[in-house]
């Protein structure tokens, strides 16, 4: 039931006036569950952006040497020590998730059922194998190199406290993003979507905008790895 | 509802998606080699924050799809920033004098 | 009406409290008088701005009660009004600002003939160091802090070796000498208030905070405690004595020095060993 | 004087005039729906119906007996508190832990889980839909869980007032290392049972939060700008945005507190030595919590004043028959308050240790929010200013709230001015001046709220009577609490002491903490009154009439008395005007209600919003 035209509205700072002038919705042709999305990501950015100030604030302000993570991340491969390799293709895996996750979002839209479903399933693959290989990481890190949240071998405390507390909850962001991938491409492959099959909790009506709305929250996360990966690992 | 009309305004084509999975790539390589080839100092931080803020505003503005909205909610998302930019510089002032009193004041090193 | 005046009787009353309330700061003992200056301004601004408005307010509740024949006003804005408002409001503003920016430059800003003390605030307590005669203290670290030495001081600092001990006693200024006052804390947070010198400051573990200030009477003053730092903060407390030229270099000349206490505590502890193997 | 009858027919009306073509109105352009008709849950049993409800009117009602249950607790414990600092050692039930105790919790309570929820669970909820003309909020369903949250975060504060070693009293600001040192009373469990609390309680804030936002952003009806909402709405929507931006860097702090308490890392401890040993953390940084803490700390200020400057700009509007004097100017205060909030932080920590260099842009920045907010006061009391005011209870509880509020701005205007802080920081003063700009004022305003909401949502009045008792003897205490209270910090009694000190110049005091003792019981027993009213008035109080007060907005032209689900009738009610109608000139009409159009009242001068 659209009665109006998008694009017939002005655009621009024009249209920001405009729209916020309006009626009804500040953000026009926008739905309730992608604005709440957007809100909420806005909130969620800073959670991580106060993780991320912390993170500078102890680095900068402790007197002990800050372990060089390059060395500490490296991996040996024949022979040759390759620094960060594990993060790298790591990295590769979460941007491959974010390229299918956006190609299921625009099938999602063209309610291309099939197709959209095989790339949410392989935007899942791509975070279940992300957070496996996180789970790698921890464990040389905790097993293998001696680093605990109180303390590790190569100085400054907070190095270990603030490497598990951030990727922590950047990995808990993955896994809940991939518990939803999966029971999306259940709904997808079920057409739910095409359907307006009514939600077990909610009771509303399924629609494929909600593949957005995941997609907002996927790429989101791939957002947040690009930062952690710059001030975490590359610093 | 209004399933005719955002089709029209969220529908790409598949290549534009490529080429910013491609363009990640990339420059998430550039980044890497700035810690491989052992870049230090200003270059490294001015080459790193580049590439992340690159590598952040693809993904905000083409698989966010940011680009293609208004400015009425691209404006709600990015004036908030402000605030972060604030603290941000507001820390790094404060973590500067924290580290400036240590090793002023106490046995460093030790 | 009713209304009207009790609202009007609790301005007046609270101007007449104000005025005749025995409750009132103590009298300044630092060169810390502009605060107070500072403060009488703003109250002047400010309390010229409140009574004006409630009593205006009070007229309104008054003047406008309700009247069924009369109809309200319908005015949704008066730009001119507004604005003047505005700029008058902006002008308080700036008044009550900038006199108290300068007194705060003066603040952080440490006089050079200022003298150095380090007040080491523990739970529950005070202890004090004197720079000795080289005027520098030495530095310290938490991880040295033993029963020989308490301080935590750095003996292989040459500039320790005079730093003057006040343990377990009252800290002793000598009047018109401004003092720096370097604050270190073991624990917690504490705050170093003495309410007659107006200044104060937190002291926080795992950095050095400082303030200054000139004293200006000599006598007793309390010190307070005005951070929260657990059960005993209501109890921490101390004495800072402002003394004239002779009885502080009196005081100064009984102190001992860390490099004498580090020998005296090193010695107590042989005997005591030696006690204990006897 | 049936004016109410003549606007309850007006369907009725509409349709006679559009049939009869003896005068043509201006035509009112009516803008297209964008929003679909929302699909409802409609309660089929006792349990969806009343407690796992979708109703956001239910859920808003629920939000706010939960917030007075345990606001009780909080106000129980200032007795205690009181009891101590007026006629010390006379009770020997209470040692310093306890009052420790009591002084944090008290706090806690009384700022997070009473005003915050209250404000925004509370009348946002109910008042929300109901204002911009929604059936419910977006998202009914992530609504109810919020509420539910809630709870759980209430009953894990309440739960740690019974685990080993009671609930923390580390002082409402939580600073570490004291916090969770054991010189800290509740170090053990009670300071892990606040912080996990804490974070329940913003996970569930978020997600009514951002039903909230979405609410008035997206799901207005028809002819409703943001320019025509009714300032209610625009003080809880702002609140609601610093919340969803604030509670992070709470949430943040908090688990890196936790981490620090549980895991022995040093986020924000350096190195310690206490009970004689020095613990094994090195490098953290207390002030980095300080400054997460107040990032949050100071937005929550606004999160309570917010709100409350919006409500009581209506209810002096509607009790003065008059328009909000300069609404425009009004709505951007309350973004400009919102926004300057952000930066202004560190106003809180002046004496903390931090960069001393930041006095002057957080001094700068702190008192050129006290521009907009003067701005809201002159307009407040202008809107009285040739007005017709009626007495009536929510006025008075609003003209008390324009004193204790000025009162506690000004006072304000001496902390945020850096060097004035210096003397004043940590004492009495501070406690005076927040109790009257942050606790008494916000409360004047939520009473007076529920005087004014409460036969909307009941049907019923409260009885008048009780009410004045209620409000001179509530406004009249904690003025005479307050007030006084500031020359205690004149003097330079420290805050958080459990007994005052002994120096002649603090003993002079001793009288005046007796006098605000008594005046504080008086206060606190008034409130067991209004409760009772509360409580009886629900079922025995006089019937409303539909719109008793005759407000124009739309929450009072609901097609039932009182809403139900779905708020409006069949049709959502389409807006032509603001919402402060009042006294227009050449209408006959006293008031116009939102939804009337102009070919109604067609003589009336018409404000362009």
């Amino acid at each position: 039931m659209s009665q109006f035209d998008l694009s017939k509205l002005p655009q621009g700072r024009k249209g920001f006036m405009h729209d916020w002038g309006s009626d009804q919705r500040a953000f026009k042709g926008v739905p309730w569950g992608k604005a709440m999305m957007w809100i909420f990501l806005l909130s969620d950015t800073f959670i991580f952006s106060c993780f991320l100030i912390s993170l500078m604030t102890a680095r900068a302000s402790t007197t002990v040497e800050w372990p060089y993570p390059s060395e500490v991340f490296g991996l040996t491969v024949f022979g040759t020590s390759v620094p960060l390799l594990l993060i790298a293709i790591m990295t590769f895996v979460l941007i491959t998730s974010s390229g299918t996750m956006a190609i299921a979002v625009k099938y999602g839209y063209e309610k291309n059922r099939k197709l959209c479903g095989w790339f949410l399933l392989a935007t899942a693959i791509g975070g279940l194998t992300f957070v496996g290989m996180q789970a790698f990481e921890w464990s040389k890190l905790i097993f293998h190199d001696g680093v605990r949240p109180w303390g590790n071998p190569f100085g400054a405390e907070q190095f270990g406290a603030f490497f598990f507390m951030i990727t922590g909850f950047h990995g808990t962001h993955v896994s809940i993003g991939v518990i939803f991938l999966f029971i999306f491409s259940r709904k997808v492959f079920r057409g739910d979507f095409d359907t307006g099959r009514r939600g077990y909790f909610t009771s509303m009506k399924s629609d494929y905008e909600a593949i957005e709305i995941l997609g907002l929250y996927w790429h989101f996360v791939d957002l947040v790895w690009v930062f952690i990966f710059a001030f975490f690992y590359l610093w | 509802m209004e399933t005719d009309k955002k089709q029209e305004v969220h529908t790409h084509k598949i290549g534009v998606y490529l080429w910013i999975w491609g363009l990640l790539f990339v420059f998430s390589f550039f980044s890497y080699m700035v810690d491989y080839i052992n870049y230090q100092g200003l270059l490294r931080w001015s080459l790193i924050i580049f590439f992340m803020l690159v590598k952040a505003g693809l993904i905000m503005a083409i698989f966010m799809h940011l680009y293609w909205e208004r400015w009425a909610i691209v404006n709600v998302l990015l004036w908030p920033m402000t605030a972060i930019g604030v603290f941000v510089a507001i820390m790094v002032s404060e973590s500067q004098y924290t580290f400036f009193t240590r090793m002023f004041y106490f046995v460093v090193g030790s | 009406m009713f209304v009207a005046i009790i609202f009007a009787l609790i301005i007046i009353a609270s101007i007449i409290f104000h005025f005749w309330s025995p409750w009132w700061w103590t009298p300044v003992a630092s060169n810390w008088g502009n605060i107070d200056d500072t403060i009488i301004l703003t109250f002047w601004v400010t309390g010229a701005v409140f009574v004006a408005v409630c009593l205006f307010m009070s007229w309104c509740i008054w003047k406008y009660r309700y009247n069924p024949d009369r109809k309200a006003e319908y005015k949704p804005e008066d730009k001119k009004l507004e604005f003047r408002l505005t700029a008058l409001t902006a002008l308080g503003v700036v008044a009550l600002l900038a006199p108290g920016l300068v007194v705060w430059n003066k603040y952080v800003t440490v006089p050079e003939n200022a003298l150095k003390i380090e007040v080491v605030a523990y739970q529950w307590g005070w202890n004090y160091r004197l720079p000795g005669n080289d005027g520098i203290l030495g530095t310290t670290d938490i991880s040295l802090i033993n029963d020989e030495n308490p301080y935590g001081l750095n003996p292989e600092d040459p500039n320790s070796k005079d730093d003057i001990i006040v343990m377990d006693a009252d800290l002793h200024l000598e009047i018109n000498q401004p003092v720096k006052v370097e604050l270190r804390s073991y624990d917690v947070l504490h705050n170093f208030y003495v309410p007659q010198f107006r200044a104060k400051m937190d002291t926080l573990p795992g950095i050095i905070t400082f303030y200054w200030f000139t004293p200006t009477k000599t006598g007793d003053f309390e010190i307070l405690c005005a951070e929260y730092c657990g059960t005993g903060h209501y109890a921490m407390r101390g004495k800072v004595l402002v003394d004239d030229e002779k009885d502080y270099s009196d005081w100064l000349a009984k102190q001992i020095t860390h490099e004498k206490m580090l020998a005296q505590n090193k010695e107590n502890k042989k005997l005591l060993t030696a006690e204990i193997k006897n | 004087m049936n004016m109410d009858d003549e606007y309850n027919n007006k369907i009725e009306t509409k349709a006679a005039d559009s049939s009869s073509g003896s005068y043509a109105p201006p035509v009112e352009k009516i803008p297209a729906k964008e929003n679909a008709e929302q699909d409802l849950y409609h309660a089929k049993s006792f349990w969806t119906k009343w407690v796992f409800c979708q109703d956001a009117k239910v859920i808003g009602v629920q939000y706010a007996l939960t917030a007075t249950a345990i606001g009780m607790i909080g106000l129980i414990l200032s007795w205690g508190m009181r009891l101590q600092l007026g006629f010390p050692e006379t009770f020997s039930f209470l040692g310093p832990a306890t009052y420790y105790q009591s002084v944090t919790m008290h706090g806690m309570i009384m700022v997070i889980y009473l005003l915050t929820a209250l404000f925004l669970g509370g009348f946002g909820n109910y008042l929300i839909p109901l204002m911009v003309g929604a059936r419910d909020m977006v998202f009914p369903y992530v609504n109810m869980v919020s509420f539910w949250m809630f709870l759980v975060a209430v009953l894990v504060l309440l739960a740690s007032f019974f685990v080993p070693g009671g609930p923390t009293g580390a002082g409402w600001t939580l600073y570490p290392p004291q916090a969770i040192l054991p010189g800290t009373p509740g170090s053990e469990m009670g300071i892990v049972l606040m912080l996990v609390s804490l974070s329940l309680f913003v996970i569930g804030f978020t997600m009514g939060g951002l039903n909230y936002v979405i609410t008035i952003l997206q799901s207005r009806t028809r002819g409703m700008t943001l320019m025509r909402m009714p300032l209610t709405i625009w003080g809880i929507f702002t609140a609601t945005i610093l919340a969803l931006l604030a509670f992070p860097a709470l949430l943040v702090a908090c688990i890196m507190m936790t981490l620090d308490n549980l895991l022995g890392t040093s986020f924000f401890m350096p190195e310690i030595f206490t009970m004689g040993e020095q613990l094994g953390t090195s490098g953290g940084s207390p002030i980095l919590f300080q400054h997460l803490f107040w990032f949050f700390g100071h937005p929550e200020v606004y999160i309570v004043a917010l709100p409350a400057f919006g409500i009581v700009s209506d209810l002096i509007s509607v009790h003065a028959r008059k328009n909000v004097f300069g609404y425009r100017m009004m709505v951007w205060a309350i973004v400009i308050i919102g926004a300057l909030s952000f930066i202004v932080w560190a106003h809180h920590m002046y004496v903390s240790g931090m960069n001393p260099w930041f006095g002057f842009f957080f001094a700068t920045t702190t008192l050129i929010i006290a521009v907009p907010t003067a701005i809201k006061v002159y307009n407040w009391v202008l809107t009285l200013w040739r007005g017709n005011i009626h007495l009536t209870i929510p006025m008075l509880f609003s003209l008390g709230f324009i004193v204790t509020f000025v009162n506690g701005g000004i006072t304000g205007l001496f902390l945020g001015n850096v060097i004035i802080d210096v003397p004043l920081s940590d004492t009495y003063f501070v406690v005076a001046h927040f109790h009257m700009v942050m606790g008494i004022a916000p409360l004047m305003v939520v009473f007076g709220a529920i005087y004014h909401w409460y036969p909307l949502i009941t049907g019923r009045h409260l009885n008048q009577t009780l009410g004045k008792i209620h409000f001179w003897i509530t406004f009249v205490g904690a003025y005479a609490i307050y007030f006084p209270m500031h020359y205690l910090g004149f003097i330079g009694v420290p805050r958080r002491y459990f007994e005052m000190y002994d120096s002649p110049y603090m003993t002079s005091g001793v009288g005046l903490n007796q006098f605000i003792t008594v005046a504080a019981l008086i206060v606190g027993f008034t409130q067991i009154l209004f409760l009772y009213n509360l409580f009886t008035s629900w079922y025995k109080g006089e019937k409303s009439e539909r719109n008793p007060w005759k407000a124009n907005s739309l929450e009072w032209h609901t097609s039932d008395f009182p809403p139900t689900h779905g708020n409006f009738g069949k049709e959502l009610p389409v807006v032509y005007r603001w919402p402060y109608d009042f006294s227009v000139p050449g209408s006959d009409k006293e008031y116009i209600p939102q939804d009337v159009p102009s070919s109604q009242v067609p003589t009336a001068k018409a404000e362009r919003t």
